[in-house]
């Protein structure tokens, strides 16, 4: 059977989340294998957030918030940027491929976008082939 | 902690999610996961009763929390919440998984869809185990409003207010209200006399009994929060006063343009700006500093704007402005020859091109010049040059460098912030963009309100702009104000961020992450506060904190990391 | 006083560790008198001949308190933890390591194979020509020799027996240690299971006597010798990071007062679910600007981040190893 | 204190050429006989070229006040002014009474100049003079308009906790805003902006919202207006659509959607587009199978609601009652073909600036995609996602703006939207080139200016000079202007050319203004009741304007005046009575209250 | 000074033209950008009008480019301020005239109608005066006007015209600092005689067909007559063809200027809106050159001419005030500069290259 990821997506509630209901809402098909959490703003997501998600098994990891400038908290987006890049660098480290993480701007007329994402994750992370944090970490001794 | 009990209802929404989920499967398997009592599914969850059927199961089955997997939070989250408060359940013990805009509309695959349902459902009931109860919560307005400046702006929104019946506090820095617009003879572009306009409203704001003028008078700092502001007016006598609302009207300062070497203000002795020239016009004469009429005089447009060695902004009024003096000039000077020196004319309010094409009528040289990167250059003119000042340029239009000859040249000063801005921002906690004038709440669609809950900005703090622009701006923060008194209390934001002070280090981490100021640092403690009025619940500071001290409510660890659980277990177990 | 009571049995042991947890605890001084008039000490290699055999004699629960330092890092390590935990009744993670697996804990940077490979081959001053490796049993003339096994990843003493306290540090405050141990032995209420004893519940910060302001904006991020250290300024005001903020209280600051930034050795507080994600988290948010090229640039000065943030805590973590290919 | 016969009135005849004009003889007539002023002059009469001539008129008549009353005489003040100086007298007593500053611009208002000549005679300010008796409100407000002034105005009263029916024309709110991709100048997408508000509006307690409704007459007085509406079949149950979509899916019929103004098809029976506020479908009549020919009803059968569906239903009248309203009728573009030198409707790939909106709009019909403009089987001029991308665009300022052909006004948007679809257009295909062409740039609000440097810096060509006209040269366009900074003239060969039209006033504004009794300036804008102190309101007491129907305006401005104009309705509710309007006073009134109040 | 701004310029403008809407161009570049007959560096009547405005007289004489204009008026029908540039274009024509002119007669003419009015009658007068010291003698009249013709082409040419040329010459090429290649010069040369008897341009003009019909007819027609009366002296011949080809020259002449005039009357055309005092009289002197020469050969041919004389005196008259006043002075010579600077305009061109 095809390998098929699992990829926790973090959504800002006032541009990323609307443009994935838009993407419903028009119908659009994109993959099944992202599965969405929704936060207010991609501010508030933590790495904490990000490496529990792969810890309990998730093969990818996706944020969005709104376009730089557009934050409807004015800069949360970019203090989940910083963070972004901070959370990439560790994973390196960390033996897990840095594609693994994404971050992309997704706004509220988006939805075409935002399925284009879902796939284009989806197709990636195949690539990568399952995370193997999960079984790692249970099979330790 | 209570047992959890859970109710799970899954949604048809006709065929809309059941004809890509197994409704019926989902709910089968949610049932079996721990904390849920009951999962039902039903055609319309939306519905009349489908709302009935979550109240009745929370009566019958003692169900403290409830989960509806269904459409979009944001289009039915508010219904269930209200079914939940009708069920005397908190509304916040809900949670709400998206299976038709996220899964049944956008996938094709049944088998997939339905998979992927159950896990969304079960990332949302891990999620609401974790939910807790939060109440709405209201502060009282006071009714009266304070407003800092006494120009057109800070008057029309006075008078907008105190015409409502409702108490109004006008502080003025200068011994009389009127600002700028007193000191125009003429107003641009229908030639109105600014006088006749503002004198009676200034006669109704210094007459009016809901009005209480303080001149002379300044804000040191205000206290308190949105409905319940305090501050202290130092004038001769300090008097405190209490009020709601704060309407910033602290208007402008004018561009000083002797820092422009090419210009030669203040080197020369008829180079005067403009609003020496409106005097001119105010006292009947338009005269060189010798008493004599000048011959030729022309109007320098943009000083001090649009160039980033000075102000990289459009002042917005200056264009107009000109155009109106070129006007005066013509009727005052029948016989002068007038050059307005300029980079775009812009003439964009209601009637202004008109009048910019009237005014070209009226034998005016227009003249272009590149106001970024080559100045005019003013210089003493020799003897035989018949004038007293020669302006040296490269016409944009013709592409030629030129000599204008000149006896007076007008330089059409642009609008800086007032030197208190910076003041009075810390004064009332609100923030500047980079050129002094105060941030808006949003630039589009909330122009007068500031991030700071109860405090408004209008008229030229906050950008350059026209009397009719300043007078809109005046009224719109009016009507926000009268509007929260009307309805005397506002609901806050419940879904805040809040400190725990037993693990707060009183790192400070938090306070320059908030965009709204909520954060303060109390010293005694040695721990952040949240003002959770200011408080819009974005989450930013939580994360940012890194003691994990900050919850940001409704989105705390906990209820975040048990919903990634929730997903991936159900993940698993399929 | 003591003396009414039965004199608690104590044990420590020292797992994969340094051995400064066990000074920390004759660092007493004359307060060892306390402790020795309180407690009997059943078992501790270092100090006293004991054999394992004596402890496995030993019925169930038969120790009061036992203090374990060090991580687990081979089968020795794991088969005494087992053993101390059926013995005793209160478990506890004494230090860093036993707490969260500690500097030991950073060889989850690698693999068994790349340590045994560095080791026992390639050191400079390494001379093995036949790459002989240990082995957990070798045949020798005298019979079976059996080495202990040591394993590829090191855990934390919770990640291989139930822990009733953790006493942080690295090494843990003397002062501190007497404190929890004269509160077992006076009988004082406990906390409940799981808890983190012998620290603040606040994190450094609260107690350092630097200058905290709200300007926490980091354009740079720096070493600490490339500052000019006032002594009194924050350090991560200085674009040095310093642990404290997420690193629980209760050491005394004894980094901070040399000078030097807290590198996070008593863990996080509870409302943390990870030891290094927190931190992580704060100082990403802290970096001073909006263009992601110049974040970027500014988050490549931060040379380790993993090191940083989990230099003691790296098994204690969520992923708490680097992952391999082969794995 | 200057007595009676120390005025002197000047007389300013209409320098604008309206021929039906106010009668000034009457006036004078008046003012000598009623008022007794004894010297009084018509500007045409007197040499306005020199002000010493003047002067020695001021004092052969023995006068210390000048009243210049007329058409706009502000023009000839300083005249006045320096004339009064060279008598020694004080320039401040040259007193203006501009007649179109409070709407006298016709034979009709004679009355009113002659009351606006008595209160500056008498020392009185007009709006005091003028201030009408209150009449109780209802405290219900109706707003008619559903763009993002009407929504700015219904959430401001809403909020302060009254009553609000907001009507809209069409099946949702939003109006042109949520037609946008991103707004300038920070390019926040209007969306992301704009349907929060509109979310906000559908589930306000306080907002009874009525769309696919018009106003069609209003009777009653200030405070207490009865308004007719007529609700358009809609066909489908509002109450009961679970905007399913199905319907939609199985009608027939495709017809250019007027949300993507024409660029992309709808169905007959549609929702305008997935963010609509209510979110539920409606039936076009006009294109409809079963309307038209009574065969089809597909939809019904495929519904799943029960009777939710109903193809029979016909338009029907509703009767409000409210206190105040609310005008916010908006704009419509300019008709690019009216020029028919920019070959808009001749050739394809030239656009208006609103269809390449939609064009860029991640939720138009291209998904975002800029393509050429092609023709489906059924003739439909149509945009597709997969089409051909332009590779050069052009974009012409100023589409019957500035433009004494068309409209004199400057729509004050275009250039900076203009600026913006550059910046789009660059964004998406970073390869692209983009020419801009403009007479003057007028970037002149917050933040404007620092926009129009940044897009000058992302390698698109600005170009200053008017494009005269769009040429074909085999399926490719030329674009001749004047380049008239480099001084040539340019024929620049592009893929598209973007028309950045201009704002008018709606095609039914004047029947607006007739149904609420409203007035208009020349171009068709709503007329203020006063230009610079008085935005918002009207001549008729509680009916206040905001947005693009009073003229044009970006949405900064508009929603400030929008909420301007809630702040009136919330006054007036909060005092519970309005003013009855300048339209409703008879200038005598006026003048006998200006003759009581003065200190003469 | 030369690059002095001088607002008063305008003022001696007024007087060549509507001065209505001389203030009004913002300078948006329509009119440039919509006329047919501008190229990437010919660019006007924008660049003019700048001139114009602003009183930079040098760099208005330097540019020969509003010869180029037909005024087909599209730039005045489509300019947006109603600044009306082709009717500047016009003005500037005739400012042009002047100042190429040396006597400054032209100058005189252009802006005194009365000292037109007052010269014209001094030519009939002094006509008057010729036939009364001739005894109105009919052989001898018609024999002095033959030669007075004659000798009045060739003086006007060398005194007036030719002088006129050779200053526009300098204005329009050497003081506007043209340097093109001698090899232009030649090109330039020849392809002067192709405009000036075509007018070949006005063909990218949109729309203008029919003018270019009328008006090449008329110029055929002019040119005719005078070869065919001047040269081939039509009213002393006897060769059938050449008083055939006289009539139809002549009968061209007076019946199109006759619609012209018609069109001007009822400005039904932009570029009909606004007629200067010259223009006037140019087209009615056409007329009535093309309609007397008709009627003189047409009474000689039916033997009426000895009883009407006063007709080849009035032919004489409006011949002579023509040729002596008008063509010099008056707008024929836009006929020739205007052919003159397509030329010189191509040497601007090539200099640019």
């Amino acid at each position: 059977m095809e390998f098929e990821p699992t990829i926790v997506s973090f959504l800002c509630n006032w541009c990323s989340y609307t443009g994935a209901d838009l993407a419903g809402t028009s119908r659009m098909k994109y993959a099944h294998n992202v599965r969405v959490i929704r936060v207010m703003c991609s501010g508030r997501v933590e790495p904490t957030f990000v490496f529990k998600a792969f810890r309990e098994g998730a093969d990818g990891v996706l944020i969005c918030g709104c376009h730089p400038g557009d934050c409807h908290y004015h800069e949360g987006n970019y203090k989940c940027l910083r963070r972004y890049h901070l959370i990439k660098k560790y994973l390196d480290q960390m033996g897990i491929e840095q594609d693994r993480l994404r971050l992309a701007w997704i706004s509220a007329s988006e939805g075409k976008q935002f399925a284009e994402l879902a796939d284009e994750m989806t197709e990636t992370i195949k690539s990568l082939g399952p995370c193997k944090v999960k079984n790692v970490m249970e099979t330790l001794t | 902690m209570e047992e959890v009990r859970i109710g799970v209802y899954v949604c048809w929404c006709g065929s809309n999610i059941a004809k890509m989920v197994d409704v019926e499967e989902v709910s089968r398997e949610v049932e079996k996961l721990p904390g849920v009592v009951i999962a039902k599914d039903y055609k319309y969850m939306c519905s009349d009763p489908g709302q009935d059927l979550i109240i009745q199961d929370i009566k019958k089955h003692n169900l403290n929390r409830v989960v509806v997997s269904a459409c979009s939070p944001r289009i039915h989250e508010l219904t269930f919440r209200k079914a939940l408060e009708n069920a005397g359940l908190n509304q916040y013990m809900f949670e709400m998984a998206n299976i038709r805009e996220h899964v049944s509309w956008v996938h094709t695959d049944r088998a997939e869809a339905t998979k992927k349902a159950k896990t969304l459902v079960a990332g949302a009931i891990n999620r609401v185990k974790w939910h807790e109860s939060l109440d709405k919560r209201h502060v009282d307005i006071d009714p009266a409003t304070l407003i800092i400046g006494g120009g057109i702006s800070g008057i029309s929104a006075a008078l907008e207010i105190a015409n409502a019946g409702k108490q109004v506090y006008l502080v003025e820095k200068a011994d009389k209200i009127g600002g700028y617009v007193a000191k125009l003879d003429l107003t641009f572009p229908h030639m109105y006399s600014g006088k006749d306009m503002i004198q009676p409203k200034i006669d109704k704001v210094m007459n009016h009994e809901k009005i209480e003028v303080f001149l002379n008078s300044m804000i040191d700092e205000v206290f308190g929060y949105v409905g319940n502001f305090e501050a202290t007016v130092k004038a001769k006598d300090e008097k405190e006063i209490k009020f709601g609302n704060v309407i910033v009207a602290t208007g402008l300062k004018p561009f000083d343009p002797s820092g422009i070497d090419n210009y030669q203000y203040g080197k020369l002795p008829d180079i005067i700006t403009s609003l020496e020239l409106e005097e001119m016009f105010i006292n009947g004469q338009v005269t060189k500093k010798d008493g004599t009429i000048p011959k030729n005089i022309a109007l320098i447009h943009c000083v001090g704007s649009r160039n980033t060695n000075y102000h990289e902004y459009c002042s917005r009024t200056c264009c107009m402005s000109a155009l109106k003096y070129a006007n005066q000039l013509r009727s005052a000077l029948p016989e002068s020859n007038i050059f307005n020196i300029y980079a775009d004319i812009r003439a964009f309010g209601k009637g202004c091109e008109e009048f910019y094409t009237n005014t070209s009528k009226k034998n005016v040289m227009f003249l272009m010049y590149d106001q970024q990167n080559d100045l005019p250059k003013i210089k003493k003119a020799g003897t035989g040059d018949n004038c007293d000042m020669i302006i040296e340029m490269n016409e944009k239009l013709s592409g030629e460098a030129i000599e204008v000859p000149a006896d007076m040249v007008v330089l059409m000063v642009g609008m800086k912030a007032h030197e208190n801005a910076k003041e009075i921002a810390h004064a009332v906690g609100i923030s500047m963009c980079g050129n002094e004038f105060y941030i808006e709440r949003h630039p589009k669609l909330d122009p007068v309100a500031t991030t700071t809950d109860g405090v408004y900005i209008v008229g030229t703090c906050q950008s350059p702009k026209d009397i009719p622009d300043s007078v809109t701006q005046a009224n719109a923060a009016a009507a926000r104000v009268l509007a929260t008194i009307n309805v005397a209390h506002m609901e806050v934001e419940v879904t805040t961020a809040v400190v725990n002070e037993d693990v707060c280090c009183g790192c400070q981490t938090c306070i320059n992450v908030c965009p709204y100021t909520a954060i303060s640092y109390d010293e005694e403690k040695n721990v952040s506060v949240v003002n959770e009025i200011l408080c819009k619940g974005c989450g930013t500071c939580g994360s940012a904190c890194p003691t994990g001290a900050i919850r940001s409510r409704h989105f705390t660890d906990e209820q975040i990391l048990s919903q990634i659980e929730g997903l991936m277990s159900m993940q698993l177990q399929i | 006083m003591a003396n009414e009571k039965p004199k608690l049995k104590v044990a420590i042991y020292w797992g994969a560790a340094c051995g400064g947890c066990c000074v920390s605890v004759l660092d007493v001084h004359e307060k060892l008198f306390d402790v020795v008039a309180a407690a009997d000490l059943v078992f501790w290699p270092i100090a006293l001949d004991f054999k394992y055999k004596d402890v496995e004699a030993m019925p169930d629960k038969h120790i009061d308190v036992t203090l374990y330092n060090g991580a687990v890092r081979n089968s020795e390590n794991e088969h005494i933890a087992k053993l101390l935990r059926q013995k005793s009744k209160i478990m506890v993670a004494y230090g860093s390591c036993a707490h969260m697996g500690g500097i030991p804990g950073l060889a989850n940077f690698t693999t068994k194979e790349d340590l045994f490979k560095r080791v026992y081959e390639e050191t400079e001053s390494t001379v093995n020509p036949d790459k002989v490796r240990p082995v957990p049993k070798y045949k020798v003339p005298e019979g079976e020799l059996e080495l202990p096994e040591f394993y590829n990843d090191v855990r934390a003493l919770d990640q291989v027996v139930d822990v009733d306290y953790y006493l942080p540090g690295c090494p843990p405050q003397t002062e501190r240690f007497v404190e929890v141990f004269m509160a077992i032995v006076t009988g004082a209420e406990l906390p409940p299971p799981g808890s983190v004893v012998g620290a603040n519940e606040k994190t450094l910060c609260d107690e350092c006597e630097r200058k905290q302001t709200e300007n926490k904006l980091i354009k740079e991020f720096k070493r600490p010798w490339e500052i000019q250290d006032d002594g009194e300024t924050c350090f991560l005001e200085q674009g040095v990071i310093c642990m404290g903020p997420a690193t629980r209280g209760g050491c005394g600051a004894r980094c901070i007062e040399g000078n030097a930034p807290c590198r996070g050795c008593y863990g996080p507080p509870s409302t943390s679910p990870d030891p290094g994600a927190k931190m992580m988290s704060a100082i990403a948010t802290m970096i001073d600007s909006n263009e992601e090229d110049e974040i970027t640039t500014i988050v490549d000065q931060i040379a380790d981040p993993a090191g940083t943030f989990y230099r003691f805590s790296l098994p204690g973590s969520i992923f708490r190893r680097k992952l391999f290919e082969k794995e | 204190m200057q007595g009676k016969n120390q005025t002197a009135l000047c007389l300013c005849p209409t320098q604008n050429g309206y021929t039906d004009w106010v009668d000034l003889n009457e006036i004078a007539n008046y003012a000598s006989e009623k008022l007794q002023i004894k010297t009084i002059w018509f500007s045409n009469d007197l040499p306005l070229l020199n002000a010493e001539i003047i002067a020695e008129k001021i004092k052969q008549s023995n006068a210390v006040q000048i009243i210049l009353a007329g058409d706009k005489p502000g023009f000839f003040k300083p005249l006045f002014s320096r004339a009064m100086r060279v008598v020694g007298l004080d320039p401040k007593n040259v007193k203006l009474v501009s007649f179109s500053e409070y709407g006298a611009v016709n034979r009709y208002h004679t009355g009113l100049a002659k009351a606006l000549v008595a209160c500056a005679f008498y020392n009185v300010p007009f709006d005091v003079a003028a201030k009408q008796p209150a009449k109780n409100v209802n405290p219900e407000t109706l707003v008619i308009g559903g763009g993002i002034a009407g929504i700015q105005a219904s959430l401001e009263i809403a909020d302060g906790n009254q009553k609000v029916y907001l009507v809209e024309r069409t099946g949702t709110i939003g109006g042109h805003m949520a037609m946008f991709d991103k707004t300038f100048p920070t390019l926040d997408c209007a969306a992301c902006i704009l349907t929060p508000k509109m979310v906000e509006i559908g589930q306000h307690p306080n907002i009874d919202l009525m769309t696919y409704c018009e106003v069609i007459d209003v009777s009653g007085e200030p405070g207490d207006y009865t308004v007719k509406i007529r609700q358009k079949a809609r066909r489908v149950n509002l109450a009961t659509c679970i905007g399913c979509g199905i319907c939609s899916e199985k009608c027939p019929p495709n017809v250019p959607s007027e949300f993507d103004t024409g660029t992309g098809l709808r169905k007959s029976i549609y929702i305008p587009f997935p963010q609509a506020v209510p979110n539920k479908y409606l039936i076009d009549a006009d294109s409809c199978t079963y309307v038209k020919n009574g065969k089809c009803g597909v939809c019904v059968k495929v519904c799943p609601v029960k009777d939710c569906i109903n193809l029979d239903e016909k338009d029907h009248e509703v009767e409000l009652k409210v206190g105040n309203i609310v005008v916010a009728t908006g704009f419509q573009t300019f008709d690019a073909k009216k020029i028919e030198r920019y070959g808009y409707g001749i050739y394809d790939n030239v656009v208006t600036s609103l269809e390449f909106e939609r064009l860029v709009n991640a939720a138009g019909p291209t998904g975002g995609n800029i393509t050429i403009r092609t023709t489906d089987k059924k003739g439909n001029k149509i945009f597709k996602g997969d089409s051909e991308v332009p590779k050069s665009y052009a974009i012409i300022h100023c589409i019957g703006s500035r433009d004494e052909n068309h409209h004199k006004y400057c729509s004050r948007v275009c250039c900076m939207y203009s600026l913006k679809l550059a910046h789009l257009v660059k964004e998406k295909l970073p390869d692209a080139e983009v020419y801009e062409y403009y007479i003057d740039m007028r970037a002149f609000g917050k933040g404007y200016e620092e926009f129009y440097n940044r897009i000058n810096s992302e390698g698109i060509h600005i170009i200053r000079g008017r494009t005269a006209k769009v040429l074909d040269k085999k399926g490719k366009l030329i674009v001749r202007s004047e380049d008239i900074e480099a001084d040539k003239l340019i024929e620049q060969e592009v893929d598209m050319v973007i028309l950045a039209v201009g704002l008018e006033p709606r095609e039914d504004a004047k029947h607006i203004a007739e149904i609420l009794g409203l007035s208009s300036d020349n171009e068709g804008w709503f007329k203020e009741y006063n230009y610079a102190n008085d935005p918002v309101g009207t001549y008729n007491g509680g009916i206040t304007i905001a947005g693009v129907c009073q003229g044009p305006k970006d949405i900064p401005d508009t929603v400030a005046q929008a909420s301007a104009a809630a702040a009136r309705v919330l006054q007036s509710i909060i005092l519970g009575n309005v003013g009855a309007g300048l339209n409703t006073i008879s200038p005598d009134v006026i003048i006998e209250k200006a003759k009581k109040l003065s200190t003469l | 000074m030369n690059n002095r701004v001088d607002p008063n310029f305008k003022n001696e403008l007024y007087k060549l033209g509507n001065k209505e809407s001389w203030n009004d161009c913002f300078h948006c570049g329509n009119c440039t950008a919509v006329c047919s007959l501008t190229e990437e560096n010919i660019v006007f009547p924008r660049k003019a009008i700048r001139y114009m405005q602003m009183g930079l007289k040098d760099k208005l004489a330097q540019s020969a480019e509003p010869w180029l204009c037909y005024y087909c008026g599209d730039c005045t029908e489509t300019c947006p301020r109603d600044a009306n540039p082709g009717e500047i274009m016009m003005a500037l024509r005739r400012w042009q005239t002047v100042k190429y002119e040396w006597t400054g007669l032209a100058g005189l003419f252009y802006k005194s109608f009365t000292s037109l009015i007052v010269a014209l009658i001094l030519v009939a007068i002094a006509i008057l005066t010729i036939g009364f010291m001739k005894d109105f003698n009919h052989e001898a009249i018609m024999h002095f006007g033959h030669s007075l013709e004659f000798w009045l082409i060739i003086c006007v040419f060398s005194i007036i015209l030719v002088p006129n040329i050779i200053r526009m010459f300098y204005f329009t090429v050497i003081k506007a600092k043209v340097k093109a290649p001698i090899g232009s010069y030649i090109a330039a040369f020849l392809s002067l005689f192709g405009h000036m008897f075509t007018q070949i341009k006005t063909f990218k003009c949109d729309k203008q067909t029919t003018r270019w019909l009328i008006h090449f007819l008329v110029v055929m027609g002019y040119l005719g007559l005078l070869v065919i009366t001047v040269f081939l002296d039509w009213f002393g011949t006897e060769n059938q063809s050449i008083i055939n080809l006289g009539y139809i020259t002549g009968g061209l002449v007076f019946v199109f200027t006759f619609i012209l005039m018609i069109s001007r009357l009822s400005k039904n055309r932009e570029l009909n809106k606004y007629s200067h005092s010259t223009d006037w009289f140019f087209i009615i002197w056409l007329f009535l050159m093309g309609l007397t020469a008709f009627l003189v050969r047409l009474f000689i041919d039916i033997d009426l001419l000895t009883n009407n004389f006063w007709l080849y005196m009035i032919h004489l008259m409006v011949i002579t005030q023509w040729g002596l006043l008008l063509v010099p002075f008056g707008k024929w010579t836009h006929f020739l500069y205007r052919s003159f600077a397509v030329s010189f305009i191509n040497l601007k061109k090539a200099s640019l290259s």
